[in-house]
């Protein structure tokens, strides 16, 4: 028995490199369990790539091509998810968009079919300006908010503006281009000139690696810059190495290379020569992040195989596995990563699980943890969520959504 | 205008009044002085030539006439009335067809397209009846596609027709350029050396052309050529350039005998 | 003698003008609209109409479009991709303000905000030329991918900044959104396609067509002989921009149903670029066959690439003898140009490539799409080189020789 | 100085050429002639009979305009020089002006006749030399030096041509009409420099003309092309004698000289290939 | 709001003028950076009216290819040769399969075969570096990184020396390149081809050599070009992008013209930075840089149809 999960993944492109990292990661899951467990529940596990560029229109070729025999569809990026999202919800496929996506997309009972476990990016925002505001209150402060011109980095938007009127602080947008992402010098001239107290990134790809460059060269103080748990990628660090001391990054994951897993990746797929990955990739936070990823894939498909007592199961039931994961302490010491992700769980009304992260701190040389978790405060924006998904299945109409399913449980 | 009185011909044709006047035309590029105070006039019917040594600025005087170049000085008359500035293709519209002295066809079109863009300016239906080919449109193509059939009958280019125009040699296409100007049916044709490049032969069709269209459409013709043997025999008033500046005007035979041109133009007496 | 001619003469100038001079080529025309209209949407899957059958159409039409400007008026563009977006918002203004009007009217009435557009940044053409003018284009490339991202009421004030399209009911079934079947979506475009094809055919070969092409031939010598230039490159512009904005239309509304700014950004014009030239820049049909080899052949590649011979199903098998041939017809051609040599070197990749393949090795999907990338570079400069003048001009001398056939001259 | 005198010896020899344009357009249908060293031949003909593509293909320039040599061969002074490239032809001493004067409209009359000594290698001085030597030929250029050649005269750029290819010192020149919109006076002047160039500096010459008057007073020898065929050939002052030449190309018949006025009078006698 | 327009900004320059130097620096970088790429443009273009869309491609190759070569354990500078090399096959081999069989061709199948040159460059680029993002050898190639800061009228300047070295190799590079285009027979010989290359040739102007060597400055312009971008940005495709700036700096310059690409590429590296800091990021969302130039280009056209270098466009029947 083979279970049909593609990835359509992005190893070209101008965001190639911090996809790669990822990719590498998830797929190397996947490897490890068929190759020690034999797959999942006694199912291999084929975890194709479908090779979209991080372009939508490849994306949705992929979707097409691949929502056949698909037991699941995993878009990887935010434009693909936006695209494919209502086409899900008439196949009957469930979108897994960890970390990415849509953040309404925790409302379970309007999107019924969407998971981005294990925080959204409302989560996020919200997390990084509680741990700003924890070195001191924000009233009357000034905060970048430097994104992509994208709807990638326009996502968190609501949350912020929301936070800066309830906390009275400055919030000062500054796009950047998918054009201008290696030559920001225009954007880190404005921030010059505003002096924000801090820069919040919601970057990716090459733009992070440009802005934290300049950053370096107009003399920001490292530490009032925050990025998204995208714009944390160790290689755009390096770049700056030394000189990028102090600079945080939000994170649902982290890569503690003690784990157990480490090991059993090292022995039964690195050493097997069945990776594409390599000694210093691995240290990094992203691949780490792509074994969380598949992970939190392989608990939603051993949730499903052990409620309806097969191996074989179809897109409805791992829907049901992934509104019931409980990645509980005990369960991740089990999986071996225990510190590489935070406990969290779903149910069919909470798709994101909302798990909260820890803010990274780059130290030179690499990231370390320097906060204890922090927990998203969901209420303050739970009326966001469902508004933004209501107002989506109004003018999506009609709409499917989980009838059975109520927020209350 | 000044003389709008016919005159008759050697050869005992009637040809009537002013069509074209050009009066005190100067035309400089930057510091070249193209052409130098010259005045001249087309009578109606005529064929009229414009000789001169290369660089003399003949073309440029075509191009003046046809609205291509806006003189620096001097005024243009044409069928009585000062012309004011315009475009060439107003011009076109007035009447006025030409052909180039470096063929200037559309190479990527057939013969026929090549020739029936010469009557553009005599169709005007809208783009909705264009694209539905329906009512005026098509009718309209099909008025104007037999009058350039007559067109090509006339100049014998029948079986070229459908050929790009890319491909045709060198006096064929000097042939497609004229077929081109015939078809808009205009008062005044300007050829721009419609021999260069042909054999005698050749040049013997050519004339041929040149004269019925001057005998059967009355069309009046001012074309420039260096063979000598042409323009004598075929014009009945020749203008003669040097340097930009009007050295001689007149019969072919007043002209053959000035000095003026024997020393600038000719060399020996043709 | 497939083609003979003899014996068909013209006794009027309206047979002569008629679509179809040589009988032969009504037929193939025949054949073509049944297989459009009738046997392909009966045999084909759902993923060959969403991956193959409607893209092409719409692509076509957008190079069709692209080629009234550049192929026949001569005026160089590079701002489809903005043009087609123009006409995609102003589909979603539409369909957003009057939800009760019938989509196909909608999207062919957003042809005419492209047409506005596009007759507004045709107006430096009269000045500008060749190269230079393509600034032009580009500014309006650049400007308004910029005005889509920034001006929010395009795309009604969406947090995500990308357009939605909804559900919309025409006679009774949906016809756009994710409720709507592939295959009504497949219809429209068809009939769109078709009706504005006819009408491009009719624009082309008359007065109008004469004027582009005398336009873009010689502009003075077009001028001398009574063309008013500046309309004659504005009606290029506008009948050019208004069908690419129905192509885009169509192609967020019947293909994609979202789309973000980026979609429309210059990738998007150089690929309907390529089409229009590839198939032969100043013709109709070329952009069919352009079409078919620019979006198809990746798709084509992919799924050859993705599929081993063992598993191969009968669809795939014909691909596979299909590309034999057009491998062996390459082979030949590359002989002819470069020397046997170069004839070798490629007949030994295609082997290794096959011998790959036969055995079950798997290449990783990034490898295929870099593989693919180039692949498509050189398959453009390879057909440029035996056939500058496109696809189209290919298929006439072929039609040419089968005329003269059996004879050689 | 070389020898003035024109000797027997073979140039340049085309054997039986096809010329294929595009693949499908057969335009020359087995060509042959020879040029001797130091003559000047002459290759007549109508519209289209094929004299520009037979040039072409001599000097390799058909490539460049999808044509190709399907069959024969060109041999120049002995060596197959079909598959060289042109620039290796000029460099053995073939250049050819082309039909339509193809000057660098960007550059001055100066420059493109500097153009011209690319492939030289003996030195600024010669060069020098022989730019004066051009100027003493054409005094029009020498006035209009400085001009960018885009914006001169048809006559004035025609100059411009065949004095470029005078400074290249080629041993033979492919010249294709020369005369071509050129004024009386200058085309006898054109000619009297292709003659003295060809006694003083033993230059040969393959001229296509359409001016077969000029042409075959000043050719040695000549070849008559119709159709892509060669119909008839032989020694320039056999073939002023010949009766069709003569009507023909010569415009002349039996009462002397016609009047283009009387076109429209006389019928014409039957053509060798209808 | 005309206040906004017409007042506020130069209030904005002239109160705080130490910034102003520093936008204006930033601007002169980033537009030497633009005119660099502009210039490859212009001598492939010269030299063959060919409108070389593969020039941003190539920095990223060339770039790749020297990073790569170090990665493999070649001395920095031993790289830099090598590199030099690879482009020089790089010409020949563009030469020889895409160039040569389309000699002739209308300007725009040209132009479409380089943008297939480009495609292919992005896969084959991908297929042997892959498409992680590198780190320029800047230190290796001991180019100076650390910064200078000024204190003028009390304010701060940052100048990066990396930016200084840059702008001192570019006003070299087209030093040398305006010697050999006017003062060298190649230099005219590349002039005639673009003019007309049936004419070219049969005076005996051999179109491969003169393709080959211009293709290769082209290419050591580009290595030139990548060092420099690379060693502010990193070395990735998403440098392609940037090519387009390119694209308006050669319109604004005139496509022919050297002094061209210098002026327009500074002109418009400075204007946009200009314009974006004081006029588009309080007035217009921000982010006008991404069709500033192209706007700014199409208005000088309306004025001089040629670009302001360009030549004149000759008009004649
Ligand atoms: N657009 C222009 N710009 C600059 N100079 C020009 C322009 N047009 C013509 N000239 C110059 O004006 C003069 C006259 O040119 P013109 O073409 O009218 O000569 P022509 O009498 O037709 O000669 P030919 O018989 O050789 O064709 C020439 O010296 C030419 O260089
Ligand atoms: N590039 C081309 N493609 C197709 N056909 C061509 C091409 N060039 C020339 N021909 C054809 O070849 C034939 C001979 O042309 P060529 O130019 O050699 O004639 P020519 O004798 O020089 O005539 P002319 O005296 O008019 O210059 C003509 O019928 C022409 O149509
Ligand atoms: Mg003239
Ligand atoms: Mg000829």
């Amino acid at each position: 028995q083979e279970l049909y999960t593609p990835n359509l993944a992005y190893r070209t492109g101008p965001f190639a490199a911090t996809g790669i990292p990822l990719m590498n990661g998830q797929a190397d899951y996947m490897t490890m369990l068929n190759q020690r467990d034999g797959g999942i529940g006694g199912a291999t596990i084929d975890f194709e790539e479908c090779e979209t560029g991080y372009s939508t229109e490849k994306g949705v070729e992929c979707y097409e091509k691949t929502k056949g025999e698909a037991i699941v569809t995993q878009p990887w990026s935010t434009g693909i998810t936006l695209q494919v999202l209502p086409k899900t919800n008439v196949d009957e496929i469930p979108i897994l968009a960890p970390g990415y996506g849509f953040s309404p997309m925790a409302d379970g009972t309007v999107f019924q079919w969407a998971f981005n476990m294990p925080a959204g990016y409302w989560d996020g925002a919200d997390m990084i300006i509680q741990h700003l505001e924890a070195e001191g209150s924000l009233e009357g402060k000034k905060i970048a908010f430097l994104h992509l011109d994208h709807p990638f980095g326009k996502e968190p938007l609501p949350v912020m503006e929301m936070h800066a009127e309830n906390k009275g602080f400055e919030l000062l947008p500054i796009p950047v281009g998918l054009n201008e992402m290696q030559n920001q010098s225009a954007q880190w001239l404005q921030i010059r000139r505003e002096r924000p107290d801090y820069v919040v990134m919601w970057g990716w790809g090459a733009m992070n690696a440009g802005a934290i460059t300049e950053a370096v060269k107009t003399k920001f103080p490292m530490e009032n810059f925050v990025g998204v748990w995208w714009a944390g990628h160790d290689a755009d660090l390096k770049l700056v190495g030394e000189d990028g001391k102090g600079y945080k990054s939000i994170s649902w994951s982290f890569p503690n290379l003690d784990a157990p897993l480490m090991k059993e990746i090292k022995e039964h797929v690195i050493d097997a020569g069945l990776s594409q990955t390599n000694e210093e990739e691995m240290q990094g936070v992203f691949y780490g992040r792509g074994l969380v990823m598949s992970a939190i894939l392989a608990e939603g498909i051993k949730n499903a195989q052990e409620n309806f007592g097969t191996a074989d199961i179809d897109a409805t039931q791992l829907r049901w596995g992934l509104e019931n994961i409980n990645l509980t302490q005990e369960r991740i010491v089990e999986l071996g990563m225990e510190g590489m992700v935070p406990p969290f769980s779903t149910s069919c009304a909470n798709h994101t699980g909302h798990s909260g992260g820890w803010m990274l701190e780059w130290d030179g040389a690499k990231f370390v943890k320097a906060s204890d978790l922090i927990m998203p405060n969901v209420d303050a924006y739970a009326d966001l969520i469902q508004n933004a998904a209501e107002e989506y299945a109004t003018s999506n109409a009609p709409w499917d959504r989980n009838e059975e399913c109520s927020v209350s449980n | 205008m000044k003389d709008t009185e016919g005159y008759v011909t050697a050869d005992g044709r009637q040809i009537g009044g002013t069509l074209m006047e050009m009066r005190n035309i100067t035309l400089r590029f930057g510091g070249v002085v193209a052409i130098q105070d010259i005045s001249f006039d087309i009578h109606e019917g005529e064929v009229r030539a414009i000789i001169g040594p290369n660089g003399a600025g003949k073309s440029s005087m075509l191009n003046v006439i046809s609205g291509f170049y806006t003189p620096s000085e001097g005024e243009v008359w044409y069928q009585g009335a000062k012309r004011p500035p315009m475009k060439p293709y107003e011009v076109a519209r007035q009447g006025v067809a030409r052909t180039f002295q470096n063929i200037a066809l559309f190479e990527g079109m057939t013969v026929l397209d090549n020739v029936m863009t010469g009557r553009l300016t005599h169709m005007n239906a809208g783009v909705v009846s264009q694209a539905l080919w329906w009512g005026k449109a098509r009718n309209e193509e099909m008025e104007n596609r037999e009058k350039v059939e007559r067109v090509i009958d006339f100049l014998e280019i029948q079986n070229i027709r459908k050929t790009p125009v890319g491909r045709l040699p060198y006096g064929l296409k000097k042939r497609v350029e004229l077929a081109r100007a015939l078809a808009a049916e205009p008062s005044l044709l300007l050829l721009d050396e419609p021999m260069a490049g042909m054999n005698v032969e050749e040049k013997e069709d050519m004339s041929r052309f040149i004269l019925d269209v001057n005998d059967e459409f009355g069309t009046t013709i001012c074309l420039i050529e260096h063979d000598m043997g042409v323009v004598m025999d075929l014009s009945d008033r020749v203008v003669v350039m040097d340097y930009g500046k009007k050295i001689g005007d007149g019969t072919p035979d007043e002209v053959r005998n000035n000095q003026d041109v024997i020393d600038a133009y000719l060399g020996v007496p043709h | 003698m497939l083609y003979r001619t003899a014996g068909q003469f013209k006794t009027s100038y309206i047979a002569d003008q008629a679509l179809f001079p040589v009988r032969q080529d009504a037929f193939l025309l025949g054949i073509i609209l049944i297989f459009g209209w009738v046997i392909f949407p009966m045999t084909a899957s759902e993923f060959t109409v969403q991956t193959l059958l409607i893209p092409i159409l719409i692509y076509a039409l957008a190079a069709m479009g692209l080629n009234i400007l550049t192929g026949f008026a001569g005026q160089l563009s590079l701002g489809t991709g903005a043009f087609m977006g123009v006409g995609a918002y102003a589909c979603y203004k539409i369909i957003t303000i009057f939800p009760e009007l019938n989509p196909v009217i909608a999207i062919l009435l957003s042809g005419f905000f492209s047409a506005g557009i596009g007759v507004a940044f045709g107006i430096p053409s009269l000045r500008i030329k060749g190269f230079y003018l393509a600034i032009a284009t580009l500014a309006a490339q650049f400007f308004l991918a910029w005005l889509f991202e920034k001006w929010s009421w395009l795309y009604n004030y969406n947090a995500s900044g990308a357009i939605q399209v909804p559900n919309s009911e025409a006679f009774g079934i949906f016809v756009m959104g994710p409720q709507a079947a592939s295959i009504t979506e497949y219809y429209i475009v068809l009939f769109v396609v078709t009706l504005l094809t006819v009408l491009c055919i009719n624009l082309t070969r008359g007065n109008l067509g004469r004027t582009w092409k005398a336009t873009r031939d010689m502009d003075i010598a077009a001028e001398l002989i009574g063309i008013n230039l500046l309309k004659s490159k504005l009606t290029a512009f506008a009948v050019s921009s208004y069908i690419v904005g129905v192509a885009g239309a169509l192609y967020v509304f019947m293909w994609k149903g979202a789309a973000e700014p980026n979609v429309f950004y210059i990738q998007l014009s150089f690929q309907v670029l390529f089409i229009a030239i590839i198939g032969g820049l100043g013709s109709i049909m070329g952009n069919y066959l352009g079409a078919i080899l620019i979006v198809g052949l990746p798709v084509v590649l992919n799924v050859v690439a993705g599929t081993q011979v063992f598993e191969m199903s009968t669809g795939s098998a014909i691909l596979l003898i299909v590309l034999i041939a057009v491998a062996t017809f390459l082979f030949g051609v590359a002989r002819n140009l470069w020397g046997m040599g170069a004839a070798i070197g490629f007949g030994a990749v295609t082997l290794i490539y096959g011998y790959a393949q036969l055995h079950g090795f798997r290449i990783e999907s990034a490898m295929i799409e870099h593989i693919n990338v180039m692949i498509i570079g050189a398959l453009i400069i390879f057909f440029l080189i035996i056939e500058p003048h496109g696809l189209n001009q290919l298929w006439r001398l072929i039609r040419e020789k089968l005329i003269i056939w059996p004879f050689p001259h | 100085m070389l020898d003035a005198t024109r000797t027997n010896e073979t140039l340049l020899e085309v054997n039986n050429i096809e010329v294929i344009y595009n693949h499908v357009i057969l335009v020359l249908k087995g060509v042959s002639l020879t040029v001797k060293k130091g003559g000047i031949t002459a290759l007549l003909g109508g519209n289209g009979a094929g004299k520009t593509t037979t040039l072409k293909a001599i000097s390799n320039l058909l490539h460049s305009e999808r044509g190709e040599v399907t069959k024969g061969s060109i041999l120049y002074q002995g060596e197959r020089v079909q598959d060289l490239d042109p620039a290796a032809l000029v460099k053995r001493g073939v250049i050819q002006v082309m039909e339509g004067r193809h000057c660098f409209g960007h550059l001055t009359v100066e420059e493109n006749l500097l153009t011209g000594a690319y492939t030289r290698k003996d030195g600024k001085a010669a060069i020098q030399n022989d730019l004066e030597l051009v100027y003493s030929y054409f005094p029009r250029l020498k006035e209009r030096r400085k001009s960018q050649a885009g914006y001169t005269s048809g006559g004035e750029q025609q100059m411009t041509a065949i004095g470029r290819a005078l400074m290249s010192r080629p041993q033979t020149i492919l010249l294709d009409e020369p005369s071509m919109g050129l004024a009386p006076q200058l085309v006898e002047q054109i000619f009297e420099i292709v003659k003295s160039v060809n006694e003083n500096e033993g230059v040969s010459f393959l001229l296509a003309e359409q001016n077969t008057n000029v042409a075959l007073r000043y050719a040695h020898e000549g070849y008559i092309l119709e159709n892509g065929r060669v119909v008839m050939d032989g020694p320039a002052s056999e073939l002023r004698e010949n009766q069709d030449v003569k009507e023909f190309y010569l415009g002349v018949s039996d009462e002397g000289r016609k009047s283009f006025r009387n076109v429209r009078s006389y019928r014409r006698r039957k053509r060798w290939l209808a | 709001m005309l206040n906004d327009i017409f007042i506020a900004p130069f209030v904005d320059m002239v109160e705080a003028p130490d910034f102003l130097m520093q936008v204006l620096w930033e601007g002169l970088v980033s537009g030497i950076l633009y005119a660099l790429i502009a210039l490859g443009f212009v001598l492939i273009f010269r030299s063959s009216r060919i409108f070389n869309f593969a020039q941003g491609i190539m920095v990223v190759f060339a770039a790749l290819t020297l990073v790569g070569l170090f990665a493999m354990g070649v001395p920095a500078w031993l790289s830099v040769g090598l590199t030099l090399v690879v482009m020089f096959v790089l010409a020949v081999v563009i030469e020889r399969v895409v160039l040569r069989p389309l000699v002739g061709q209308p300007d725009i199948i040209l132009f479409m075969a380089t943008i297939g040159i480009t495609l292919f460059l992005i896969g084959l680029g991908e297929t042997i570096f892959g498409g992680e993002n590198k780190v320029m050898i800047t230190e290796e190639l001991g180019i100076p990184t650390g910064d200078t800061v000024l204190e003028p009228f009390g304010g701060l300047l940052i100048l990066q020396h990396l930016d200084i070295t840059v702008v001192i190799v570019a006003t070299l590079l087209v030093l040398a390149l305006l010697a050999f285009l006017n003062y060298t027979q190649m230099g005219r010989a590349i002039r005639a081809l673009g003019d007309d290359h049936q004419a070219a040739l049969s005076v005996g102007i051999s179109l491969q050599t003169i393709w080959v060597l211009v293709w290769f400055i082209a290419g050591i312009i580009a290595l030139v070009t990548g060092i420099a971008w690379g060693a502010r940005a990193g070395v990735s495709f998403a440098l392609e992008v940037i090519a387009y700036k390119a694209l308006p700096v050669l319109m604004l310059g005139g496509l022919e013209s050297i002094t061209g690409a210098i002026v327009g590429g500074l002109m418009i590296g400075i204007l946009e930075k200009l314009f974006e800091i004081y006029w588009g990021q309080p007035l217009l969302g921000g982010n006008t840089e991404t069709w500033f130039a192209f706007v700014l280009a199409l208005i000088v056209l309306l004025f001089r149809p040629q670009g302001l270098f360009g030549e004149r466009i000759i008009e004649r029947v």
